[in-house]
C-alpha cells in the first residue's frame, strides 16, 4: 500500500516515562521546548477516599447513570462512585468500616445485555475504589429492584441478607467476611430485611406479623420467632419504608399510623400502633408517603416522618413537608417544609451561575415538586437530606430545626436511594 | 501553524520512516497494552531539572481561578465531565478509575501570568459516566483529522476499559504559541 | 424447617397456558369467577417493525439511556428502540432496507464493565428487532466516540466502513451480507467515512485534502485518489461533520465557508469554496457550528445550516437559526429560528398538560437553548428535526417553510445523532 | 381482604401441600426456565367461551381513555415506562423484548361500565429502559409481602432477561371486588 502523503500518523507519538511525577523524554530527536522551565502535571494518579467517611457522608444512588456517587454532605463534594451495571438499580453500597470495603450486588450478563446471568456480590477497596474480590451467588432470584430493605448487612459487617422474591420469598445469607455464599433461607410469605444485630435481622408478613431470623456463626439458619399479628395488610397495611431505632424497627401505615417492633427479645414484639396525625390532619388527608418516608435521629429521639396530603393510593407520592416527632413521648415536635428542588436541577441545564438572577427566576417560578426520600445523620449536628425521584438534586437540611442549609447539585437524574454509611 | 504543529508533523513523519511504520505502530500497540504508567504525549519536552521548575499560578479570582467550573482557565478545550466534581481533581483521576494513557491537548492562556500553556486533557476510564459539571470548550480544538486536538474522540480507548468517567487538565508545560488559529 | 404459617407462598401460582392469546386454566382447583364473560388480552405478544419504514421515520440516539429510538416524525410515535451497550455510545443504528435488518456497533466487556472487551456489528431483523446475527471484529481500536461520519454504510448496503482512531487512523471494512470482517485499511491523516457509492467513500485529511477510498467486490482496498488541498486544517479548518448531496459531500469550515467536494470523478474534486455569510454578518461573527449542522433536501436543491454568532472556538456552540440556500446558485433563501425545545423536554417532568397554562407559562419564561443538530428528510413534504446534546426534546418542523409543527418529546436525555434511514 | 386475595392465600397453600413445596418451585422454575409461552397469573379464570367473551369499553375521552396517558383507567397501579410510548401498546410489547411470565395486578374501574376489572402490568423485558411516559400510580398498590399487588418489584427477574424495558395493562377479567382496600 503506498503511503498517503499523511500530514500525521498517529495520535501519541512520543512515548513519556512517568517517574515519580516527573516527565522524561525517551527520544534521541531533539523536542520542542515546551515546558522546560514548568513542571507538569503527574500523569497517571488517581485519587483515593480518606479511610475514615465523615459522619455527614452520604451514598447517593442512580439508575441512569447506573453508579451510586458518595458524596460530603457539608461541601456537597463527590469523593467517588462506584458502578452498578443492571438495568434498575438503585441500591447503595454497603459499607464495611471494619474492613474498609464497599460492596455492590450486581447480575452481570455473559454477553452485553444478554446471555447468562450470573449474580455477583462485588467488592470495592474502599480507599481506592478498586474491585479486591467478587462473590458469585448460585442462586438467580435476586429481584434487582431499587426499594428499600432488599438488602441489608448485619450489624457486626459480616453477614449481607439479600431478599430474593421471584418464583418464591426467600433470603441469601452472604458471608463477606470469608467471601462466600452461605446458605438462602426459605421466608414463605415473609420479605424485606431489617437488620438489628449481629445475627438477628427481622422481615415483614403478608399474615400481619414480622419475624426475626436468628443465623448461627456460619451464617445458617439458626431460629424463627415471630411477633403477634399487628397490623392489618389489606386494610391499613405497613408500609416496607421502615427507620432503625436501635433493636427496634419503626413502620409507618398508609393511614399514617406507627407501629414499632423491638426485635431484642427472643419473641420479637410489636407495641401498640400509634398514629401520627390529629383527627382534624387525618380529616385533610395527611399520611406519610414516598420512598425512604421516615427517618430516626436516635441521639435526639427524633422521628422524621415525610408528609403528604392525598388519598388512599398516594403512598408513593413525594411529601411537602417534615413532621419531626419526640420518639419516647411520640408528640410533635416540629414541622419543616420541604424545599423546592427543580431550580438545584435545572441550574446546571442551563449554565446559570448559583444565585444568578436566572437561577433566582427559576426559584420563584418552578413548583415545587416535593421530596420522595429523607435521611438523616447520625452524628450530633445532623443533616437532613431531602430527594425527589425523578430529578437529579439532593436538598441539604439543618436535621435540628429544618433550615435549608444547601443543595447538592447533579447527583444523578433518577432516583434510588440515598444512604448514610 | 504553530511550531508544535508543524513538529508534531515532521516528527511523526521522521519516526515512522526511521522505525518503519509497522514496527513503530507495534512498539507503540505493545506499549499501550503494557502499562498504564506509560503516557504517551503528542509533545515531547526538554530534560527539565527540578530545580528550575515551577507551576502556572492558580490563586485567580472568579470561576476563570476555580477548577471546577468550566470557566477554568485551563479548560479551554476541555468536553466532558470535571473529575474534580466526580471523586477526583484536574490532575488526578476520581477513586477507582485509570487515566488514559493518550488523549487530547489544547493551549489556553493562564490569566495572572498571561503565558499560554499545553494542557493535555487526560480522560479517566473504567466507571460509568460521572454526569456531573458537564463542560463543552473548544479553544483551538481541531476536528478529528487533527486527533491530538480533537475532543470528540474516546480517548479512553487506549485504556483497559474504554469506558469514559471524566477529564481532568493537566498541564504539560509552557506553549511556544498560542491556540493554533491565531 | 418449620413452615411459618404465611398467609401466601409465592408469586404466579397458577400456570396457564397462552395458546393464540387465550388463557387455558390448567388447575383442577375451583378457580376464581375472575373474568369468565371478559375476553382476557392475550400475553406474551411483542409488537413489529413495519417493513417500509416511512419517509419521516427517524433513529434517535441516546448516550445515557444507551439505546437508539425508532420514531415516526409525524405521529412523533416510538416505533422500537435497539441498545447500544457502550458508556459513551450514541451513534444511531444503520438501515438494510434490501436486507430488513438494522446494525449497531457495540464493543462488549467479558464481565460487565470490565473484562476483555470484544467489538461487534450486531444484526437486528427489521421487524422483530429480535438479534439475528454477530460479527465479531477482530481490531479494537474502533473508537467508540458519537461524532457524525465515525461510521459509513455504502450505497448498495453491502459494506459498512468504521473509523478507527487509536493508536493511528484507519478503516475497518465489514462485508454485511456475508456477515463478517473483511480488511483493515491504514490511512494515515486522513479520518471520518463519507460514502458516495456502493464501492466508494471519502475521508478528511490533516493536510487538507480528502482522498476517495475504492474497495473491490470483496471489500478489500481496490485504490486511494487524493483531491488537491483545498482547505488549511489550522487556519480555516472545514469541520468534518458533512452533509451529502449525490456524489458530492459539503463541509463547512469553521469560518462559514462552504467547502463541496465531488467524489465521483477517479481523482476527485474540490470546487472553490464559497461563502454562507455576507462580510456584514462575518463581522457580527455568524456562522456555522453545532453537531450535525448542515443538512440537504436534495429535491429542492436546499441546503440548510445551523447558524450562531459565536468567536472561535464556538464550532460546536448551539444553533439560533437555520439559513437555507440554494444548492446551485449559492443563494441564501430563508432564515428558521430554532425552536425553544426546553419547554418540551420540562413539560413531562413536570407532568404538564399539554397546552395547559403551566406549560405556555414555561414557553414564556425559559430560555431558548437553540440546537446542535438537524436533520432533513429526503421526500416531496420534508420534516426537519433539530435537536438540543443536552436535553431530550426534538423540534419538527416543515422544512419548506420552517413552520415548528411538533415536538418529539422524551427522545432521549442526552444527544448523540439524529438519522432518516 | 378480597375474595382474590383470600383466594390466592388458600390456593397456594393448597398447592404447596398438594405438590410438596420443594417439588413446587421446582416445577415452577422448570417452566419459568423453559418457555416463554407460560405466563404465570396470580389468579385463575374460568374457561371462558369465545362466544361468550367481550371487551372492556375503551371509547372513553380524555386521558383516563389514552392509554399512553398516566390517567388512562387500566393505569390505576402502573409503575414505568408506559409500553405505548416504547413501540409496543398497553397490550403488547415493544419490538424485540419479552413479555415477562409473571408479574403485578391491579384493580381499576372502567368508568364506562362502571365495572372492576383486574389489570395484569406485564413488563416487557430484555431492552434498556424505555425512558418515555413514565407513570407511578398506585391505587390498590401493597408493600412487598403482598408480592403479587406490589409494583416495585423488577418482575423481569422472571424472564430470560432481568432488563427492564416498559410496562403493558392488559385486561386478565373482571374483579369480584373493587382493589382490596376497598
Amino acid at each position: 500500500m503506498r503511503l498517503l502523503g499523511a500530514s500525521f500518523l498517529a495520535v501519541g507519538l512520543i512515548i513519556v516515562h512517568c517517574t515519580t511525577g516527573f516527565a522524561q523524554v525517551e527520544l534521541q530527536q531533539a523536542p520542542v521546548s515546551v515546558g522546560a522551565d514548568v513542571d507538569p502535571d503527574p500523569h497517571g494518579i488517581s485519587a483515593t477516599v480518606r479511610r475514615e467517611l465523615g459522619p455527614h457522608t452520604l451514598w447517593v444512588a442512580d439508575r441512569l447513570f447506573r453508579h451510586s456517587i458518595l458524596f460530603d454532605g457539608d461541601t456537597g463534594n463527590a469523593l467517588g462512585m462506584l458502578d452498578t451495571t443492571w438495568s434498575l438499580g438503585g441500591i447503595t453500597p454497603h459499607t464495611s468500616h471494619k474492613r474498609g470495603e464497599f460492596y455492590v450486588l450486581e447480575p452481570i450478563y455473559a454477553h452485553g445485555n444478554r446471555g447468562k446471568r450470573t449474580d455477583y456480590v462485588t467488592i470495592y477497596d474502599g480507599e481506592t475504589l478498586e474491585i479486591s474480590g467478587e462473590i458469585e451467588l448460585p442462586t438467580l432470584k435476586e429481584e434487582t429492584g431499587h426499594s428499600v430493605a432488599l438488602t441489608g448487612l448485619l450489624d457486626d459487617e459480616r453477614f449481607l441478607v439479600i431478599t430474593n422474591m421471584i418464583p418464591a420469598a426467600s433470603v441469601s445469607v452472604v458471608d463477606l467476611e470469608a467471601r462466600r455464599f452461605v446458605t438462602e433461607i426459605e421466608t414463605a410469605g415473609c420479605t424485606q430485611v431489617y437488620p438489628v444485630s449481629p445475627r438477628r435481622f427481622g422481615m415483614l408478613c403478608g399474615d400481619g406479623t414480622m419475624i426475626a431470623i436468628d443465623l448461627d456463626d456460619t451464617g445458617k439458619l439458626a431460629a424463627i420467632q415471630r411477633t403477634a399479628k399487628f397490623f392489618d395488610s389489606v386494610n391499613d397495611p405497613v408500609s416496607g419504608k421502615g427507620a432503625r431505632d436501635g433493636t427496634r424497627w419503626l413502620f409507618a401505615t398508609f393511614d399514617g399510623h406507627l407501629n414499632e417492633v423491638d426485635l431484642e427479645p427472643n419473641i420479637p414484639v410489636a407495641r401498640a400502633r400509634w398514629s401520627l396525625t390529629t383527627d382534624r390532619e387525618r380529616k385533610a388527608d395527611w399520611t406519610t408517603g414516598g420512598k425512604q418516608h421516615l427517618a430516626v435521629h436516635a441521639k435526639s429521639r427524633t422521628l422524621y416522618a415525610l408528609m403528604h396530603t392525598g388519598a388512599r393510593g398516594s403512598h408513593k407520592d413525594p411529601g411537602s413537608e417534615i413532621w419531626t416527632f419526640d420518639l419516647d413521648t411520640r408528640e410533635r415536635r416540629d414541622t419543616f417544609d420541604v424545599p423546592s428542588l427543580l431550580p438545584a436541577f435545572l441550574r446546571p441545564v442551563l449554565k446559570l451561575p448559583a444565585d444568578s438572577i436566572g437561577h433566582k427566576i427559576l426559584k420563584l417560578v418552578l413548583p415545587n415538586l416535593g421530596a420522595h426520600s429523607i435521611v438523616v445523620t447520625a452524628d450530633d449536628q445532623p443533616l437532613m437530606f431531602v430527594r425527589h425521584d425523578e430529578i437529579g438534586a439532593i436538598g441539604v437540611l439543618d436535621a435540628h430545626d429544618g433550615t435549608h442549609m444547601s443543595d447538592i447539585e447533579e447527583s444523578g437524574i433518577s432516583g434510588g436511594l440515598m444512604e448514610v454509611p | 501553524m504553530s511550531l508544535l504543529d508543524k513538529w508534531m508533523e515532521s516528527s511523526s513523519r521522521h519516526m515512522a520512516r526511521q522505525m518503519g511504520r509497522r514496527s513503530f505502530l507495534a512498539k507503540l500497540g505493545g506499549l499501550m497494552a503494557g502499562a498504564a504508567a506509560l503516557p504517551l504525549l503528542p509533545v515531547a519536552r526538554g530534560r527539565a531539572s527540578n530545580a528550575r521548575a515551577s507551576a502556572p499560578p492558580e490563586d485567580i479570582d472568579g470561576p476563570v481561578g476555580d477548577p471546577n467550573a468550566c470557566e477554568y482557565w485551563r479548560n479551554c478545550a476541555i468536553d466532558g465531565f470535571l473529575c474534580g466534581c466526580c471523586g477526583g481533581s484536574y490532575k488526578t483521576c476520581p477513586p477507582g478509575t485509570e487515566m488514559s494513557p493518550a488523549s487530547w491537548i489544547g493551549t489556553c492562556r493562564n490569566p495572572l501570568d498571561n503565558k499560554d500553556y499545553v494542557i493535555w486533557y487526560n480522560d479517566c476510564c473504567g466507571s460509568n459516566p460521572c454526569g456531573r459539571c458537564f463542560c463543552n470548550r473548544n479553544e483551538g480544538e481541531r476536528p478529528m483529522y487533527h486527533p491530538y486536538r480533537n475532543n470528540d474522540i474516546n480517548w479512553c480507548a487506549g485504556a483497559s476499559s474504554q469506558i469514559y468517567n471524566c477529564s481532568t487538565a493537566m498541564v504539560i508545560g509552557l506553549a511556544v504559541e498560542g491556540q493554533p488559529e491565531k
